[in-house]
């Protein structure tokens, strides 16, 4: 954890600044300090504990589903732990402390068996759904088991199914499968415990098991691909009505213990969320104080950024990084880059300025990334293997083409080459920042002719088909990736492990198949040695980055804006560095 | 008058019967033709874990792997008998006329749809009203003033209104009433009618008059044209050789014979604007059909995106049908048969 | 001969004269974006109660423009109107819009050449006639509707209360046109202007109306002005005849004088192209050459001169001087260069025994 | 399953004759309609205004982009990091010498050059569409109208139909059905013909009407009578007597259709399915300009006057064109 020293104190230090700068700032009088430019970001602001209010948030998207069975939106599973609890849950904190797994539905972190193989949950007792029924571990189990297992609820990811062992014949999930006994791999002793079996040692579990889809379902309850619209609540609050599209609204839960629950506040009585809502009016309404949170937990617009960075307006504002890297993969079976010589070329090449600028400079943009893990993530190094300078009046400089040039010369491509550059043709910005790159690797010769498909498809239908890319030679495919739980290996087993390499679907767009970095990846996640691991991922970043396969360009930030009258907001860096919405409440 | 109501709506019906089909290959067959498998289809729908198990169910539950003409079988039978459709461990069952289940939500169409219109008919309904007064009034005054200074600023007016995309006006407005001078709310501040009033109103005001320009200016130019026309027929000229005062000659005995033919102009873009005003639910965020439509198509949301072109397809062919009516009611020449 | 007179001698200029309508030295003009349109460019003549004056001409004249004048249907806007119309002593020129309004339907009335468009399609037959006859006299609703069943079956429209309640595209043409005539005499006017009433219809239902047109006026005693290019119908029904071309009155005479001693090459030019059943079948109509004048560039001197096969016999004067409309006989003008002698001559020994 | 009789169809009625109509008559004759058209329109100060506009605008659609910058060299040093806009010029435009209409935010392309761009872009889909629209559209309004009977029939109903659909949607979907290379084509080659077949089909019923409107009243008249009566033959009188006479009211509502067809490739462009980006258009600039016109205003303003001058051009040209050709609807 000692990694992630260099992004706190540059935080710290802005901190400081910005409070200084803020003291005429509104000062909230139950937190006795008052907020500042970042503060947020490794400090919960406006501690309170006052009850009653109500919520209000906004989004300008839609959950890609409620249930927390079927989602993968980092807010969905943020905010799911409202009126849900998994077995453990990330620490509602700011900054490095909410990098830390905590016990939730569980009494305790998992006791591991078995060279990490077996994992063991006890659970509370007196915790109660909002009927009033009493949650067992067998409402665990079918919850992991409908949302790994079935067919209908496909949005989530698939981890369990992919670390728990395997029924013979395989297990068709709870809706096909009407045995009592389930998925045997997890195993329900007593209605307060729970033991799960891994085909391999997996030290991180209590990671996995932070995810939304071990809170509890009722098996009586669950109506399958309507249950979004019929959520059975676990935590504090009630989800009262959820419309696709319009909005959701929570109310307590009348049977939620407090006793049973010491990480949660439950400050406000309501908790109202309106969806699909124009991205500017959120931003206006923001700073109005009408709205109290953006849960999308994307930053402001960049037409609000001048505002809120105005000085009456700064110190409410945070600048994390958000756990995302913006980078460019390059396929290593789409000649000429099979060559290492042509990669480091393009390592060279690619002017990060350039396509920081065109993501939205370094508040909205982010930094220029030189490793694979973003700062935020547990396991995080700095280090630099293609270092570049920019040049007076912008642009690399000569010397930094020069190294390029080199390579193209060892790569037997001393006149450049051609090549394609995918971007999502919906992410105007992302088509930007492909450009910038198309313009400053033409100044070395390199030819790219950008390609845009869908979001939507992108992984499914195109890049991530391998097949697809080798047929259309397209050499260079931009996108982003966020852990889906906030270590080394829960950034890097999906994008760089040969094992992620997938007929369609895959996140592994270089196709990076090195044994050294699956090694390191297998044997780190084996590894019961918390440091040792988080070393580990350092390692594999370098070997990553020594096939330079993969080109960093911005470790991803934006302009988050925390309302005057929220409490307890800060910075979770395990949601990808949005408030952290557990505690939240109004003054 | 009632066997012609039963032919009208039978015709009606054909209609749908085309539209729909139409929508159907659109969305099901031309991704064939463009040399796309079914598993690539069904890729797109299977979430994160696009595995080869994963889109051989998704093939089966979305009804994919059939072929385009029994899927648009099934699509009809659903309309007529409902349809049972698995969600896991409930059946759900929608009854008839079931417009199917949504790819991406499993929300049954219908309800969605049902949901959201009451958003696109405030919209809708406001900006006829308000387009229909201004733009009548101003195109008549234009008309019997023909050539001054009123009628050439008013008729330029108009032609810029036509001329002004109308994403452009929204975000200006916005701009200017909503975030310069706060007298309206912004974008996306809808609430229903039944939730809150004030709101409903405050929140549609810009968006109606916005909407409003567009269609005054072509409802002004229609209704100045329409006017000198009728104002040039002779049985103007006999009002008048009557003895019949100005004002008398111009509301009973023109502006009746002018309207009469807007009403058809009316229907049809009161019409299609009741299946969605695209354009200015995105600039206003008002959670209507439009934008359920757009969002629809973004993420491949077939069935929706069939819903809505029905939707609207069907309040065009009714809308229509009762000008037709009415028009008979209103013109005596007209015979309905 | 008496009662109709085609020079205002009997009054000076802004004076009313005995007789009932007095036109005196109309003038209607439309500026046009290609130039000045005189339509009607110093008319001139005399009505009197119970007398019908028919005016005749080619379309263009300007016949029914001096007609929609005298209701004063001009539009200001778009038209110059001067010169005098005296109606029953009141000058309309010059009167206010309200005024001539007022006079429109109950002093003076007209009937429209094509009845089915001139009648309003949305609104009853009966409606209409009740508006004519409600806007001028103030009565009731049911009073009104009995009075316009009572001129419907007036101008012999059988089953008149039930008709009474028809859309005009129900009724057949000739109907149409006796339902435009009842909504015309509604409120009895003493001036009907008939412009060309029977154009649109059957030859059958033509000499019908014209009965009817002729009956009502007797019954009414009306002055009546009846437009039409059909000489038949002018010999018919009218007791004077005025001519007109190219806005202006060439020749002005009793029905007897213009069929037997017309004094205008135009007028000869109309009875020449009339055709006619007492005629021999294998001689050959006499159309008039040419086509009618533009009115924005009416030709110099006599308007008629490039169309007329006598221009030559008068030394240059046809296209330098403009003839004066000048008394040839008592009743009887005409405006022609032609020595009146040589008129004579030429009527007697060339056109007559063609006709 | 419009009106059941056209009681409405003011342009295929005969007109009762005005009280002008016998002088209109005689002041047109010995000149074409041509001849009156034009002068006509030369008095028409507002429509010339239009025309010149119009050829300007199409001047600069063909030429305008040898004579600007590169639409897609990024300037990134005129951005400011810190507010993502760019540095300087009226209203954070960064409108300077170099860059007259100013500059993208994040990426500093010139303005002035992706406008000129735009331009070519725009009108090229919009001419090619009204091209396309009124073929059809002709094809189908004059066979439908001058064989009338079930040809007319089937022909009035499709007419009824298109015009019952929600043309925006279906535009989006067909472009978003065939998003990735499909019948041989592929990229912006792909998009454009996609943007134009789609504007351009779904667009003809409007001129079709019109010209149906037109044929019926046509084949009523003595002219064509009398040619059928001499032993014409269809396609003589179709195209030498019928068409001749249609060409003023095609000429006028292609006219009158290109800006509608602008409007219609903006809005697609607006909505993310018009030409693909880096490429630049006009209603594409307008979507960017969506999340940033408070902070940069200007950058909404330029492309939206741009196409409001544009359409607003070809209809006062439009309209001047019409009130020439056609001098009842003065």
């Amino acid at each position: 954890m000692n990694k992630m020293r260099p992004i706190a104190v540059v935080a710290a230090g802005v901190v400081a600044a910005a409070g200084l700068a803020a003291c005429g700032g509104g000062d909230s009088g139950s937190s006795g300090s008052g907020p500042g430019y970042n503060a947020g970001v490794n400090a919960v602001v406006n501690k309170s504990d006052k009850k009653g209010g109500t919520l209000k948030f906004g989004s300008s998207d839609d959950f890609d589903s409620p249930d927390p069975g079927n989602t993968y939106y980092a807010f969905s599973q943020n905010i799911a732990r409202i009126y849900g609890r998994g077995l453990t849950t990330f620490n509602p904190s700011a900054g490095e402390e909410s990098l830390k797994v905590v016990p939730d539905l569980a009494s305790d972190l998992g006791q591991s068996s078995d060279g990490g193989k077996t994992w063991t949950y006890k659970l509370r007792t007196g915790v109660k759904y909002d009927d009033g029924s009493t949650v067992t571990s067998k409402d665990v189990k079918y919850a992991v088991e409908r949302s790994n297992y079935s067919d209908e609820l496909q949005l989530g990811p698939k981890y369990f199914k992919q670390y728990l062992v395997d029924n013979k014949p395989a297990y068709k999930g709870p809706y096909k499968d009407k045995s009592d006994e389930g998925l045997k791999s997890i195993e329900t002793p007593d209605d307060q415990t729970i033991i799960f079996h891994l085909n391999t040692a997996f030290q991180e579990f209590d990671y996995l098991v932070a995810m939304s889809q071990t809170m509890p379902v009722p098996k009586a309850k669950d109506t399958g691909l309507k249950y979004e619209s019929a959520i059975v609540s676990s935590g504090p609050y009630k989800v009262d009505n959820y419309t696709r599209g319009k909005s959701m609204s929570l109310s307590r839960n009348p049977n939620w213990n407090p006793s049973t629950d010491p990480i949660r506040k439950a400050l406000p009585d309501k908790v109202e969320i309106q969806l699909k809502q124009n991205a500017d009016d959120i931003d206006q309404r923001l700073i109005a104080g009408s709205l109290d949170m953006d849960i999308a937990g994307v930053g402001v617009q960049s037409g609000t950024q001048p505002k809120v960075l105005a000085a009456d307006q700064k110190p409410y504002v945070d600048n994390p990084v958000q756990g995302f890297l913006r980078f460019m993969s390059l396929n290593q079976n789409v000649k000429p880059l099979n060559n290492i010589h042509c990669r480091i070329a393009v390592q060279y090449a690619t002017d990060k300025v350039a396509a920081q600028t065109a993501y939205g400079g370094p508040l909205a943009g982010g930094d220029t990334a030189t490793t694979v893990l973003p700062p935020s993530v547990a396991g995080y190094t700095k280090f630099d293997l293609y270092p570049q300078k920019q040049a007076e009046g912008g642009g690399l400089d000569q010397a930094t083409l020069g190294k390029a040039k080199q390579e193209l010369q060892q790569c037997g491509q001393p006149n450049g080459f051609s090549t394609k550059i995918s971007a999502r043709s919906d992410r105007p910005k992302e088509v930007a920042m492909a450009q910038a790159i198309q313009q400053s690797l033409a100044k070395v010769n390199i030819k790219t002719e950008i390609v845009q498909f869908p979001a939507g498809d992108y992984f499914n239908k195109y890049v991530g088909v391998p097949k697809y890319v080798h047929d259309h030679g397209i050499g260079m495919m931009i996108m982003a990736w966020a852990a889906d739980w906030p270590t080394g290996y829960g950034f890097l087993a999906q994008i760089v492990h040969g094992s992620a390499i997938k007929p369609s679907g895959g996140n592994n767009l270089a196709e990076l198949n090195d044994p050294k970095v699956n090694k390191g990846l297998d044997d780190a996640i084996a590894n019961p040695d918390e440091a040792a691991r988080l070393k580990a991922y350092g390692e594999v970043d370098k070997l990553v980055m020594g096939t330079a396969m993969e080109v960093p360009l911005v470790y991803a930030k934006a302009l988050m804006y925390r309302p005057k009258r929220v409490t307890n907001a800060g910075i979770t860096y395990s949601y990808g560095g949005m408030y952290d919405y557990l505690n939240m409440g109004v003054e | 008058m009632f066997a012609y109501i039963v032919r009208r709506l039978i015709g009606a019906v054909l209609m749908l019967l085309l539209v729909s089909l139409v929508t159907f290959g659109i969305f099901f067959w031309l991704p064939k033709l463009a040399g796309q498998t079914t598993d690539q289809i069904a890729a797109g729908y299977v979430g994160k874990a696009p595995t080869k198990e994963a889109i051989q169910d998704t093939k089966e539950r979305l009804g994919l792997d059939e072929p385009v003409v029994v899927q648009y079988g099934e699509y009809l039978k659903a309309l007529v008998v409902g349809k049972d459709y698995k969600a896991g461990p409930v059946t759900d069952h929608c009854p008839a006329p079931c417009m199917g289940f949504s790819f991406r939500s499993s929300q049954p169409v219908l309800e969605t749809l049902l949901d959201r219109a009451p958003a696109t008919a405030s919209l809708a309904l406001g900006a006829a009203v308000v387009w229909l007064a201004g733009g009548i009034s101003v195109g008549v005054i234009s008309a019997l003033k023909r050539g001054t200074l009123w009628d050439r600023a008013a008729m330029i007016i108009a032609l810029s209104g036509v001329s002004l995309p109308i994403y452009f006006t929204g975000l200006v407005s916005l701009a200017l009433f909503s975030y310069s001078i706060k007298i309206f709310p912004g974008g996306g501040s809808y609430l229903p009618l039944t939730t809150d009033p004030v709101t409903w109103f405050q929140s549609l005001v810009l968006p109606w008059v916005t909407l409003a320009f567009l269609y005054a200016a072509m409802y002004a130019r229609l209704t100045r044209a329409g006017m000198l026309e009728t104002m040039n027929e002779d049985y103007i000229r006999t009002a008048r050789a009557k003895g019949l005062p100005e004002k008398t000659v111009v509301t009973k005995h023109a502006l009746r014979a002018t309207l009469t033919p807007i009403m058809t102009v009316f229907g049809l873009d009161l019409g299609l604007l009741l299946g969605g005003a695209v354009l200015t639910e995105s600039t206003f965020g008002i959670p209507g059909l439009g934008r359920l439509a757009i969002d629809s198509i973004n993420t491949g949301d077939l069935p929706m995106v069939l819903g809505v072109t029905l939707i609207t397809a069907s309040s065009i062919v009714v809308i229509n049908l009762i000008v037709d009516l009415l028009y008979a009611v209103v013109d005596p020449r007209v015979r309905l048969g | 001969m008496a009662g109709t007179a085609p020079v205002a001698d009997t009054a000076g200029a802004g004076e009313a004269s005995g007789a009932f309508l007095d036109v005196r030295d109309l003038k209607i003009h439309f500026p046009t974006d290609d130039g000045l349109v005189k339509s009607v460019d110093g008319l001139t003549f005399q009505l009197e109660r119970g007398r019908t004056l028919g005016i005749v001409g080619e379309s263009g004249s300007g016949k029914s423009v001096t007609s929609l004048g005298i209701l004063g249907l001009h539009n200001k806007r778009n038209s110059d109107v001067s010169g005098e119309i005296w109606l029953d002593g009141k000058e309309l020129v010059g009167a206010s819009q309200n005024e001539v309004r007022r006079l429109r339907g109950r002093d003076m009335a007209m009937i429209f050449q094509d009845p089915l468009s001139s009648m309003h399609p949305f609104y009853t037959v009966g409606n209409q006639i009740i508006e004519a006859y409600r806007v001028h006299n103030d009565v009731s609703k049911q009073v009104a509707r009995k009075h316009a069943i009572d001129m419907l079956g007036r101008v012999g429209i059988p089953k008149p209360d039930k008709r009474v309640d028809d859309y005009p595209h129900q009724f057949s043409g000739g109907m149409r046109q006796r339902a435009m005539i009842a909504m015309a005499l509604s409120c009895d006017p003493e001036l009907l202007i008939a412009d060309e009433p029977t154009t649109a219809l059957d030859v059958t239902v033509q000499a019908q109306i014209l009965d009817l047109i002729r009956d009502l006026q007797q019954e009414f005693n009306s002055a009546v002005i009846m437009i039409t290019h059909d000489l038949g119908v002018v010999a018919e029904l009218s007791d004077d005849i005025l001519v007109m071309y190219a806005g202006r009155c060439v020749e002005y005479a009793s029905v007897d004088d213009a069929f037997h001693r017309p004094q205008h090459p135009y007028t000869w030019g109309l009875l020449g192209s009339m055709p006619r059943l007492d005629r021999e079948r294998s001689e050959r109509l006499m159309p008039i050459q040419g086509s009618p004048p533009s009115l924005i560039n009416v030709p110099s001197g006599c308007a008629f001169h490039p169309r007329c096969p006598y221009a030559e016999l008068n030394d240059g004067k046809s296209e330098t001087e403009r003839p004066e409309l000048v008394e040839v006989e008592p009743g009887h003008k005409a405006a022609c260069h032609l020595p009146l002698e040589k008129r004579r001559e030429i009527w007697a020994d060339e056109i007559k025994p063609k006709l | 399953m419009a009106a059941p009789i056209e009681v409405s169809g003011s342009d295929t009625e005969a007109q009762p004759e005005s009280v002008l109509a016998g002088v209109d008559r005689k002041k047109i004759q010995g000149r074409s309609l041509g001849q009156i058209a034009w002068l006509r329109l030369k008095r028409d100060k507002v429509a010339l205004t239009g025309a010149v506009v119009v050829l300007v605008l199409i001047l600069i659609a063909i030429v305008g982009p040898y004579f600007v910058q590169d639409p897609l060299a990024y300037h990134q040093n005129l951005i400011d990091p810190t507010y993502n806009r760019p540095k300087g010029g009226f209203w954070h435009s960064g409108i300077s010498a170099d860059h007259p209409l100013g500059v993208e935010p994040g990426t500093g392309r010139d303005m002035l050059a992706r406008i000129v761009h735009g331009a070519r872009i725009s009108l090229l889909v919009s001419f090619l569409a009204t091209l396309m629209s009124v073929v059809i559209g002709t094809i189908m309004g004059i066979t439908a109208g001058y064989f009338g009977g079930w040809v007319d029939y089937v022909i009035s109903r499709a007419m009824d139909a298109f015009l019952a659909f929600p043309l925006l949607l279906f535009a989006i979907a067909l472009v978003g059905v065939v998003a990735d290379g499909a019948f041989g084509l592929s990229g912006n080659g792909l998009r454009v013909s996609v943007l134009v077949v789609v504007i351009g089909f779904f667009n003809w019923p409007y001129i079709g009407r019109i010209i149906r409107g037109q044929t019926l009243s046509l084949r009523e008249r003595e002219f064509v009578d009398a040619a059928r009566s001499m032993g014409a033959r269809n396609s003589y009188v179709l195209f030498k007597e019928i068409l001749p006479n249609l060409v003023a009211p095609i000429l006028v509502y292609s006219t009158l259709l290109i800006p509608t067809n602008i409007l219609f490739e903006a809005a697609l462009s607006f909505l993310g399915v018009g030409v693909i980006p880096p490429k630049p258009s006009w209603g594409g600039m307008l979507t960017l300009a969506v999340p940033i016109y408070s902070s940069d205003p200007m950058y909404m303003i330029i492309p939206g006057m741009a196409i409001f001058i544009t359409v607003l051009a070809f209809n006062l040209f439009g309209d001047g064109l019409r009130d020439a050709l056609d001098p009842r609807s003065r």
